[in-house]
């Protein structure tokens, strides 16, 4: 009943060509750069990965949609300052796109987590974003049905984490990490600090172990927006 | 009414049957116990194995109960019985808590029962006979968890099977009990029939038959049910 | 922009006879047993309560069946140590009962504070407490359609609370005290302890302030079950 | 083509636009501001109403931007700036924050548009010409806030109204608006109509039809629409 592991490469070697996988983060804040270059590094392809956008410069995302490790993107915002990598992938046809509203998105991984199959939003009704989609009404309002998403890995930034697994995260680099962290039958998490066991308070754990899979410490981890205004391109 | 006697002298005690589910925990498990005779599981974790234990009400982890006197009414379990905490011990809200029971996030779920079906069937909530109904945790802990466990006499008090070819009391939860710990056995849900892995040596296949309400297939040997003395 | 009111009497006197109203806690931890009796005081009668459990011995939700405020409750498990209170309102039909699994409850009360009117679940499928409820298939396996649930008030026991209404809470007396605090109209906070803005880290608030109306402190609250141990009777 | 040309060097600045919104912005209210052209309204905040902010990305009650090369990347908003914290502030995840979005629980969100429709249809997150769509937390924002704001220049730089019978462009959301403040008025949507609640002084009300398009109704008197010129 160890979760650590030793090394990113480590972390991520069961990753398999076809996977679906959610990476953390919103911009770079909470991205896991360290399991996205260990996973470029490992090779696994025909990835969909589940993110809030779709890479920025050379480094990270961006990188693995660089390195055409990428089939789709489900996410909300494909834009970034600098969007180049996926914008070039998009229009020449070489990756799909499923975009979908940044709330739905995170209910929809928060419904995965929580084994609710699908849940009615108002969220995109009347929009080009919910055709096809079953619309029902409640208490004279339409709503539209979405249904969970789920990822059979998630790779997950996080500031401490203990033998179990259970999670703190840095500020607003928490975001998507914990809900995703719910939703994958295997959840990686790199952590700032492996704490003992006790090394958290109880009240303020935010991701209890039982959604933790394994956990590699890296400590002064990269930040994927410091490394972008450093022109930073991986590998 | 002579095979009723016997079974009430050879049939295992709840400690025993509690002790025989917690050897199949895994180690690292993440389980939950049922409000009752399924909590004394946590009791016989067999050493080396460490299973975490979740309760409905918000706590992943937590220590045994505290000394009489010590306890602190704001740390319980879904029992509302008083826990402690330890290293690892999380605190979470009740929504979150459910999506790790609905989520598919317990590895086992260990439940009493009134009645279990050949198909997997469960009714453990209510006797159907009136008087203030309540249902708690259990509809939502037969759902979700990879292995849903149910601990039980073999029979009723009266002698007659609780294992049966169809549930006649409310259910609980359809076609989602995977193994069963009973005073005699050990019976899985396979293919919507019952599966016999272990029994006492001091019963028959044909005594055992007789007190369960639909057939016990085999595949391969029967297994022994022992366990230890002390417990009886 | 100060939430802070000066007494319980204060914080519950809007409740209207009729009124939706949720009550933390499970069993006795984190009952708001302060506000309860406040309500109790106030007489607003009629009451709809939403609660895991209905009542425990002669105090908090127990007390306020027994002088006969509460037309319904809905909950999961109206059964205690000494449930001789509702019990007796029930089955002499004074008391409606709306009976909930806990995990739907649960989901309900946080859908009704995340503006999802209805969810998909498995648990109850085929039990007495899905009849008359739709049932949708999902990838081969039925589920049953369940609404959210909302409030007029919800009282809520937190141990800090700051000026703005950020909220932490102690132990297992978190439970439902978050999520009702997300789907009442108004809710109002008592706290064990007021700290100054600032003074809860903004990395351990489980509740935001956004969700919080009115708070007031009260300070070494009594304990619901401490109360029913010392066979206390409410007024 | 001289009334484009009038136009444009009486029209309010963005930053009187957002002047004029902010003083709608109640004591103690709940505001999101989206990316971009609505974020400046938290600059104008008048004294004694103190609006507290929220950004999709999981904080409420941020602080203003840190000093250049102060800035913590952790500490973001939705448009990926850097804040601050400040005393009150608080962290929490996506799904919480958009459970404060489509809950009900913002007083007011503030967005740009492309297009606003007299029945309040919004069209601000692709003009349907191809590119990369990317749509973010428009189409939550527009549900769940209390009131849905919008500003925006009147026209388009061709001089096209943006205040329309219908959206011609893809609805971000249907009959979500509730407000427009615009560089030359101060627009309701009001049963599936414009109503025309202040204007500029330089604009008579003919020559603001003349842009809009769609009917501008009124209800009582027009108020004047007078923002700060060190603004302009």
């Amino acid at each position: 009943m160890d979760k650590r592991l030793t090394s990113p490469a480590e972390a991520v070697a069961g990753i398999k060509d076809g996977a679906v996988v959610m990476i953390g983060g919103f911009g770079g804040s909470g991205a896991p750069i360290e399991l996205i270059h260990a996973l470029i590094d490992q090779g696994a392809k025909d990835l969909t990965v589940i993110n809030n956008n779709a890479g920025n410069g050379h480094v990270g995302i961006a990188a693995l949609i660089e390195q055409k490790r990428v089939a789709k993107m489900i996410c909300s915002f494909p834009r970034s300052a600098d969007p180049v990598v996926f914008t070039e992938a998009y229009l020449a046809g070489q990756i799909e796109l499923e975009l979908v509203p940044q709330g739905t998105l995170a209910e929809r991984i928060r419904a995965g987590g929580a084994g609710i199959p699908a849940f009615y939003t108002p969220t995109s009704f009347g929009t080009d974003l919910a055709k096809g989609k079953p619309v029902e009404v409640f208490e004279g309002r339409p709503y539209v049905q979405e249904r969970w998403l789920k990822a059979d890995f998630a790779l997950i930034k996080a500031e401490a984490a203990d033998p179990h697994g259970n999670l703190t995260y840095r500020m607003a680099a928490r975001n998507f990490n914990p809900i995703m962290a719910m939703a994958a039958t295997t959840t990686i998490v790199q952590a700032s600090r492996i704490v003992p066991l006790g090394g958290i308070d109880p009240e303020q754990v935010v991701t209890p172990g039982i959604f933790v899979d394994h956990v590699v410490e890296v400590a002064k981890p990269a930040q994927e927006e410091e490394l972008n205004r450093a022109g930073a391109v991986y590998p | 009414m002579s095979d009723v006697i016997d079974i009430e002298a050879i049939k295992l005690s709840n400690a025993q049957i509690a002790w025989r589910a917690a050897q199949d925990i895994e180690d690292g498990a993440y389980v939950n116990l049922g409000i009752g005779f399924p909590e004394m599981v946590a009791k016989f974790q067999p050493k080396g194995k460490q299973a975490i234990f979740h309760t409905e009400n918000g706590v992943l982890d937590f220590g045994e109960a505290p000394a009489k006197g010590e306890e602190d009414w704001d740390c319980i379990n879904a029992g509302k019985k008083a826990i402690t905490i330890k290293p690892g011990t999380a605190f979470f809200h009740h929504a979150d808590s459910f999506a790790m029971v609905r989520g598919g996030h317990l590895d086992v779920a260990i439940l009493g029962a009134y009645q279990v079906a050949q198909n997997g069937d469960l009714a453990n909530w209510s006797t159907g006979k009136g008087g203030v109904p309540a249902v708690g945790g259990a509809m939502d802990l037969v759902h979700g968890a990879k292995r849903v466990a149910v601990l039980t006499d073999h029979c009723t008090k009266k002698g007659e099977p609780k294992l049966l070819a169809a549930c006649t009391m409310p259910l609980t939860g359809v076609g989602c009990v995977t193994r069963i710990y009973t005073s005699l056995a050990v019976v899985d849900v396979v293919d919507g029939g019952f599966v016999l892995r272990e029994k006492i040596p001091a019963i028959t296949l044909e005594a055992l038959q007789a007190v369960t309400g639909a057939p016990l297939g085999t595949e391969g040997p029967v297994g022994e049910l022992i366990c230890p003395e002390e417990l009886k």
